[in-house]
């Protein structure tokens, strides 16, 4: 199992996901991970050591899907099934199965959601966008897109966030994923513009920082927080009115499913199919939010935090 | 060069003088002779300036005592970490590890409350007593084995980051738990304000701990200790510095100063996180650069450092405001940093 | 009678250069014993031996009769023993005040010095500038000026100023008017003896030949790191210890006993 | 602490001498001279001791051609800005921006050849034309304008990475493009193999360059220049070295080396990717450290940076083998950077 | 007969010192000049101007009659003006034979030269061994040996020979002797005759006034930044010399001319 990183706990539940399922099947599980998101590098070399260490198979979440694939054929060619997790490579055949979120998807369920909750007003909302970081990784551009997409706003260059001109966006921002980074991009952009009302954030720890600044401007109660992520603490927050909804992700499941994967491979030389209509195994997300907004499907945070992960 | 470590208190060069030879007093000679005697009127020109800089631009939207102020809480934790590393530095070491050892401490203070339940007050003691340890490991291997200090803290901060994720498991707490159950590990994060400006108990923590630093470091015996090991280690120890004791006492007042900073980073950011201050190191050193504190050790003052981290706030928080998106921004201040330090050296040079 | 300090066998090996070779040391109460001999013949390692800021692979070394071990110059200080280094030692950025009194700083009195550890720097200045003015070194001008800028003379005096202030037990001088002019040079012979006026023995370490023959009571003649001899500059000429120094003139027979 | 510098031919300390006082030879005496003489001799024997601890662990996994090759061209890439960035620290600077300008190096020679259709040599020409010409001016600014290169290289850093975003637009250019396209960009990527042992090319430029830098370093004025320069500028510009030119040289051919470096990437990964490298320079640091050169400039051999990169990347993968966690690799390769420092340390004091 | 190096008005002040205050100097061909002093009176700060080692605020510096404009010791020494400085200006952990060559390295012959500009170790070494045994420094064991290992008079006999060995218009020399034994002062007197005698002239900066009064043609007299007089040791006694430079006797009248 290759992971971007193994600090970031939607990575560290997927790896316990892994090892548990590992455990039940009687599989020898080795984990690796970048040392920040987007060291590539380290997950070369990751993959090279599981050629040399003759394994059977690859679950990995690549940080540069496309730099990656070389790689990723390299192994192949030893014999290894590889499985890409959670981000699709690029192209997206470069992997033998993918199982992901929708991460797209579960921008545009945010961004619906937070449209409809806001009603007549979407019009002229204020929005904060706060991103990861500034190498602008696939996942924080398509989440972030998809979000701009759900809300109604225009595009320009789909991959790549920054270059919308819609009046409504005041400002993107880079938080690291991490509170910290959460409220001083907060910060910065309340000072820009002190009355944003939406804020899409890159997953819930940012948001928490967020939530944090908005407090220390006195704004915690009009503001909507969005993110993406589903964890257990994101989803206690979503509970207390911190986040106002989060599209959850099912980090567990997707690492069960790969760790059944490889081993139904090096038992049987079967691999796995995708998601009928998609060209990756959608391992699904679901909208968590108490107060849910007519035509997006959602479920409660009893729900959420029955489903939810770390 | 006369009085290139002298700056905390006297801002005006003294007249003393036993014998001199006639020369003239032109009003630029002094300025050029003050700013030369005094390492830290560089950055707060700098400082000035772009403050009057980025108000003219931005009008009132900066210029206003609530945009000042957020800029100090910004910069906090920065600059307490700064004033750690501006200790180690001016004994021409490095410390890598500062942004490590807070994180790690601050994760103890949550962790020891929460998990072990502990009441809060020994669970932040015991936070505040690693951070002093690992500092006082590094001081150890640096002045005993005399390894060289960039990679003692280098190693360290691998050590203290892994520990850091390997204990907490990866999980945060949250600000409402926290909130709920042991308000003093926010304590720092509380504010009082006068007229828009807000002050949170971090930034006095902030102010008082530099003040308090620029007078140990002028005014003590210690502080004198700490320049001279600096500025040549040979020669303190053989005119009589037990250099030995002044790094390890200077490593772990660093841990320290850090572990507070880890308790000031709750009260920022209102949870328990691990995966914060990941470029703290890099940060700090940044401000004790540009606040015109010697790598080489022996050279600058604190004040300095306090001044650099303000210089990196305002440029951060003016260049959003102008719109500049967040790549233009990482590149500009790159540019800053270049350029402040350009000026710096180009005045000393004229008053050389 | 007993000497203040003195040496047996020390030994003191860098690499492949034998620095100490079986060296023995005797200094006697109040007298001047000047230390000489060629350049490299381990003078300085001796005195650094003497002093704790080497440690030596053997050889003891005793401080009125007792065995000493100084780990470290400090330790040497506290014993009363007070060395001028030929590198001087000396902190370039920090000021003449400062370097005067490093490691034994002048703390104010009341709350200000004992609770809060402040400096007494007015003191401490005032006696810096009238040591200084002891020994003539009126060209500097001011006593907060960083000693980096001072010239390699007024860097001397000041270093020999510090150790004739504070010394109590025994003073070191490794080459003190090596960079003097003869003015300040003059000076410092004057203040050497003074300081044996005051019943403190000293150890000077010179190339000066005048000045050792002017001042000493004996002359410890050092070759390839160890001892050749001990004379009394009252039964031999300069060019005697010369030869003797530089092997060209066998050394009388046996160490000659102190005066 | 004599002959610290002269590592790279004689690995056997010489016998020369004018005159000597007649002392034992015994065969630990020896040994410790040559270790003494010769700084790269140690993290030689911390090498091959790492390689049989984890080789007596893992057996013929790890003790296989197959896996000893492979450090190589894991290392190949930190172990070619390493090169660059002990040119650098044997001045007494430091390069933070290596990273940064290997990234956009590669970046420009893959956009440039796409994105503005010029052919592949000339885009590879232009990349390296531009990562000399970032080194000159990190150069420029050190030598003649006279900034600490901490801060300069660190301001270049950012300024270098965010172009590199600004002008790839956050783009890959995919593996399959290249080869279809401009093969000559994966160039150092192709290997030949004899035995179990594959060779990149990008290994064997690697090779040669430590082997090329080793005998300009110790056989060529500009080498000895660059010695002196680190060692006392101040002396070294009194006894004539033009120490500005020397400087700036060896900024703008750490800049050639680390473009050729981001060439080797391509190579490696295939793909031309913005987001490579970013902890590039902490771990060419790490390697020059770990090799035994002074970050105090004018001590070490670049021989000793070779074998440093080689533990770092012998313990990665060893401890990868082994199964340990990222987390817990990391923890003790900061263990293990501080181990094999001291071990270093603790056999010069024995010699010393 | 015109001066080969001479300087006009230079001014040079670091913060409030003044360190030169309108110099004037003048170097007669083939002859040697001291130049004595105070410490701190300036005279190094006079021989880092004369040798592009500082930049001075104001005034000209003549070589042959030409005005020159030296932006670094380099150009000096390719000017054939050859310095040893007080501090010595070497590189602690290079070699003796690698300091001695500093600048000015000899390459070997033929492709290994010419393309790979390999350096011709063997021949640097032999002449800097040579070099070395001409001042008699033999007690240096190896001249691979690095010079941080040397003692301090060792040093100084290294940076003299350097010096002699390469200088071809003007040679400085800094306290040259004020670290070395008598037997290497000796020799490095004698080697400052040498070089006159090979009508290179010299500037000596001393406080050794037997030294001085031994070797000089003529004696520049430095006191408070600037040159107080020009005297010929003929006619003066060294106590008059010393009451120049102290101030405690009034300078004669005029500059004296060229012997
Ligand atoms: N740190 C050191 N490392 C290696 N060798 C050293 C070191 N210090 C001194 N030496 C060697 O030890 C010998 C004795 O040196 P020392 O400085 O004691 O001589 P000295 O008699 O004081 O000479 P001088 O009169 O020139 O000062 C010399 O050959 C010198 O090269
Ligand atoms: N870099 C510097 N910065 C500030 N002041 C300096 C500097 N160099 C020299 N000075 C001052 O200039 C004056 C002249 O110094 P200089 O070294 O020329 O004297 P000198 O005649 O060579 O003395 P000595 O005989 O002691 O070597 C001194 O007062 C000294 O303090
Ligand atoms: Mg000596
Ligand atoms: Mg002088």
């Amino acid at each position: 199992l290759i992971t971007k990183t193994d600090t970031n706990p939607f990575f560290v539940k997927m790896k316990e996901g892994a090892e548990a399922k590992a455990a039940e099947l009687g599989i020898t599980l080795k984990s690796f991970a970048g040392r920040v998101d987007g060291d590539h590098e380290t997950q070369v070399a990751a993959i090279e050591t599981c050629i040399a260490d003759g394994a059977s198979g690859i679950l990995l979440t690549a940080s540069d899907t496309s730099a990656i694939v070389q790689s990723v054929q390299q192994a192949r060619d030893a014999g290894l099934l590889v499985i890409a997790l959670d981000t699709p490579l690029n192209p997206i055949d470069a992997a033998d199965a993918t199982f992901a979120t929708d991460n797209f998807l579960a921008g545009e369920l945010i961004g619906k959601w937070a449209a409809g909750k806001l009603g007549a007003d979407a019009a002229n909302a204020k929005i904060a966008l706060l991103n990861l970081g500034i190498s602008q990784p696939t996942v924080d551009v398509l989440r972030n897109q998809g979000f701009l997409q759900g809300f109604g706003i225009d595009l320009a260059d789909p991959n790549k966030w920054g270059d919308e001109t819609d009046p409504r966006i005041v400002g993107h921002d880079v938080t690291a994923g991490n509170e910290e980074g959460g409220r001083e991009a907060m910060e910065n952009l309340l000072v820009k513009d002190p009355m944003i009302n939406v804020v899409h954030t890159i997953n819930e720890p940012s948001a928490a920082g967020a939530y944090e600044a908005l407090k220390s401007f006195g704004r915690e109660n009009d503001v909507l927080i969005v993110s993406v992520d589903g964890g257990c603490p994101g989803i206690a927050n979503v509970r207390d009115g911190v986040i106002g909804a989060t599209s959850q992700q099912y980090p567990l499941q997707m690492a069960a499913l790969g760790v059944e994967a490889i081993k139904a491979w090096a038992d049987t030389g079967v691999k796995p199919e995708p998601t009928p209509g998609k060209d990756f195994f959608d391992t699904g997300v679901s909208l968590v939010t108490d107060e849910p907004v007519d035509g997006v499907e959602s479920i409660d945070t009893t729900e959420g935090e029955a489903l939810c992960w770390g | 060069m006369s009085n290139q470590t002298e700056a905390e208190t006297d801002l005006v060069a003294r007249a003393e003088t036993i014998a001199s030879f006639e020369h003239q007093h032109t009003l630029l000679s002094r300025i050029q002779h003050a700013l030369h005697s005094n390492p830290a009127l560089v950055p707060l020109i700098v400082l000035v300036a772009s403050v009057l800089v980025f108000g003219a631009l931005l009008g009132t939207k900066f210029f206003s005592s609530f945009a000042m102020t957020l800029i100090l809480q910004q910069v906090a934790i920065v600059g307490i970490v700064g004033a750690a590393q501006s200790l180690v530095i001016l004994t021409a070491g490095i410390d890598l590890s500062v942004g490590a050892i807070m994180v790690l401490s601050s994760v103890i203070m949550g962790q020891f409350t929460f998990r072990l339940g502990l009441p809060p007050a020994v669970a932040v003691a015991c936070g505040l007593a690693i951070g002093t340890l690992i500092g006082f490991i590094n001081g150890w291997l640096i002045a005993r084995i005399k390894l060289p200090p960039f990679i003692v803290t280098l190693g360290m901060w691998q050590i203290a980051l892994a520990s850091n994720f390997l204990y907490s498991g990866n999980e945060t707490i949250r600000a409402q738990d926290i909130e709920a159950n042991a308000p003093l590990l926010q304590f720092f994060g509380q504010s009082f304000s006068f007229g828009g400006a807000v002050f949170t108990y971090g930034v006095i923590f902030f102010i008082l701990l530099v003040l308090a630093l620029a007078y140990v470091l002028r005014h003590t015996a210690w502080g004198r200790h700490v320049y001279a090991v600096g500025d040549d280690p040979e020669a303190a120890e053989l005119s009589g510095v037990n250099t030995r004791r002044i790094l390890i006492s200077v490593y772990a007042l660093s841990g320290l100063i850090c572990a507070f900073a880890g308790w000031v980073l709750i009260g920022r950011i209102g949870s328990v996180s691990p995966t914060s201050g990941q470029s703290a190191n890099i940060e700090s050193i940044t401000a004790v650069v540009i606040g015109g504190i010697s790598l080489f050790g022996g050279r600058g003052s604190i004040l300095g450092m306090f001044f650099g981290a303000l210089i990196v706030g305002v440029f951060s928080l003016g260049l959003r405001l102008l719109g500049a998106d967040a790549q233009w921004t990482y590149l500009l201040i790159g540019a800053l940093i270049i350029g402040a330090v350009a000026v710096d050296q180009w005045i000393r040079k004229v008053s050389a | 009678m007993e000497p203040i300090l003195s040496a047996r066998n020390l030994n003191k090996r860098y690499g492949r250069v034998t620095a100490l070779d079986n060296c023995d040391f005797d200094l006697m109460p109040g007298e001047i014993l000047a230390v000489i001999g060629d350049n490299g013949a381990g003078k300085s390692s001796l005195i650094k031996a003497l002093s704790g800021a080497i440690k030596v692979d053997s050889g003891d070394i005793f401080l009125d009769g007792q065995a000493v071990n100084f780990s470290s110059p400090i330790d040497a200080r506290n014993a009363g023993v007070e060395t001028v280094y030929q590198t001087l030692a000396m902190s370039p950025a920090l000021s003449i005040a400062d370097n005067m009194f490093m490691g034994r700083e002048i703390r104010k009195s009341g709350f200000m010095g004992k609770v809060m550890r402040q400096l007494d720097r007015p003191a401490m200045e005032r006696i810096a500038r009238q040591k200084l003015s002891d020994l003539g070194l009126m060209t500097i001008q001011n006593i907060n000026q960083a000693v980096e800028t001072l010239s390699g003379g007024q860097r001397q005096g000041v270093a020999v100023a510090r150790a004739a202030a504070f010394g109590s037990k025994v003073i070191i001088l490794d080459e003190p008017t090596a960079a003097l002019g003869v003015k300040e040079s003059r000076r410092v012979l004057d203040l050497i003896l003074d300081v044996r006026a005051r019943d403190i023995p000293i150890i000077l370490i010179s190339h000066n030949m005048p000045h050792v023959f002017e001042v000493a009571d004996r002359i410890h003649v050092h070759r390839l790191g160890r001892r050749l001899c001990v004379i009394d500059p009252k039964d031999y000429t300069m060019s005697d210890a010369v030869a003797f120094m530089t092997g060209a003139k066998a050394a009388p027979g046996a160490v000659a006993s102190a005066a």
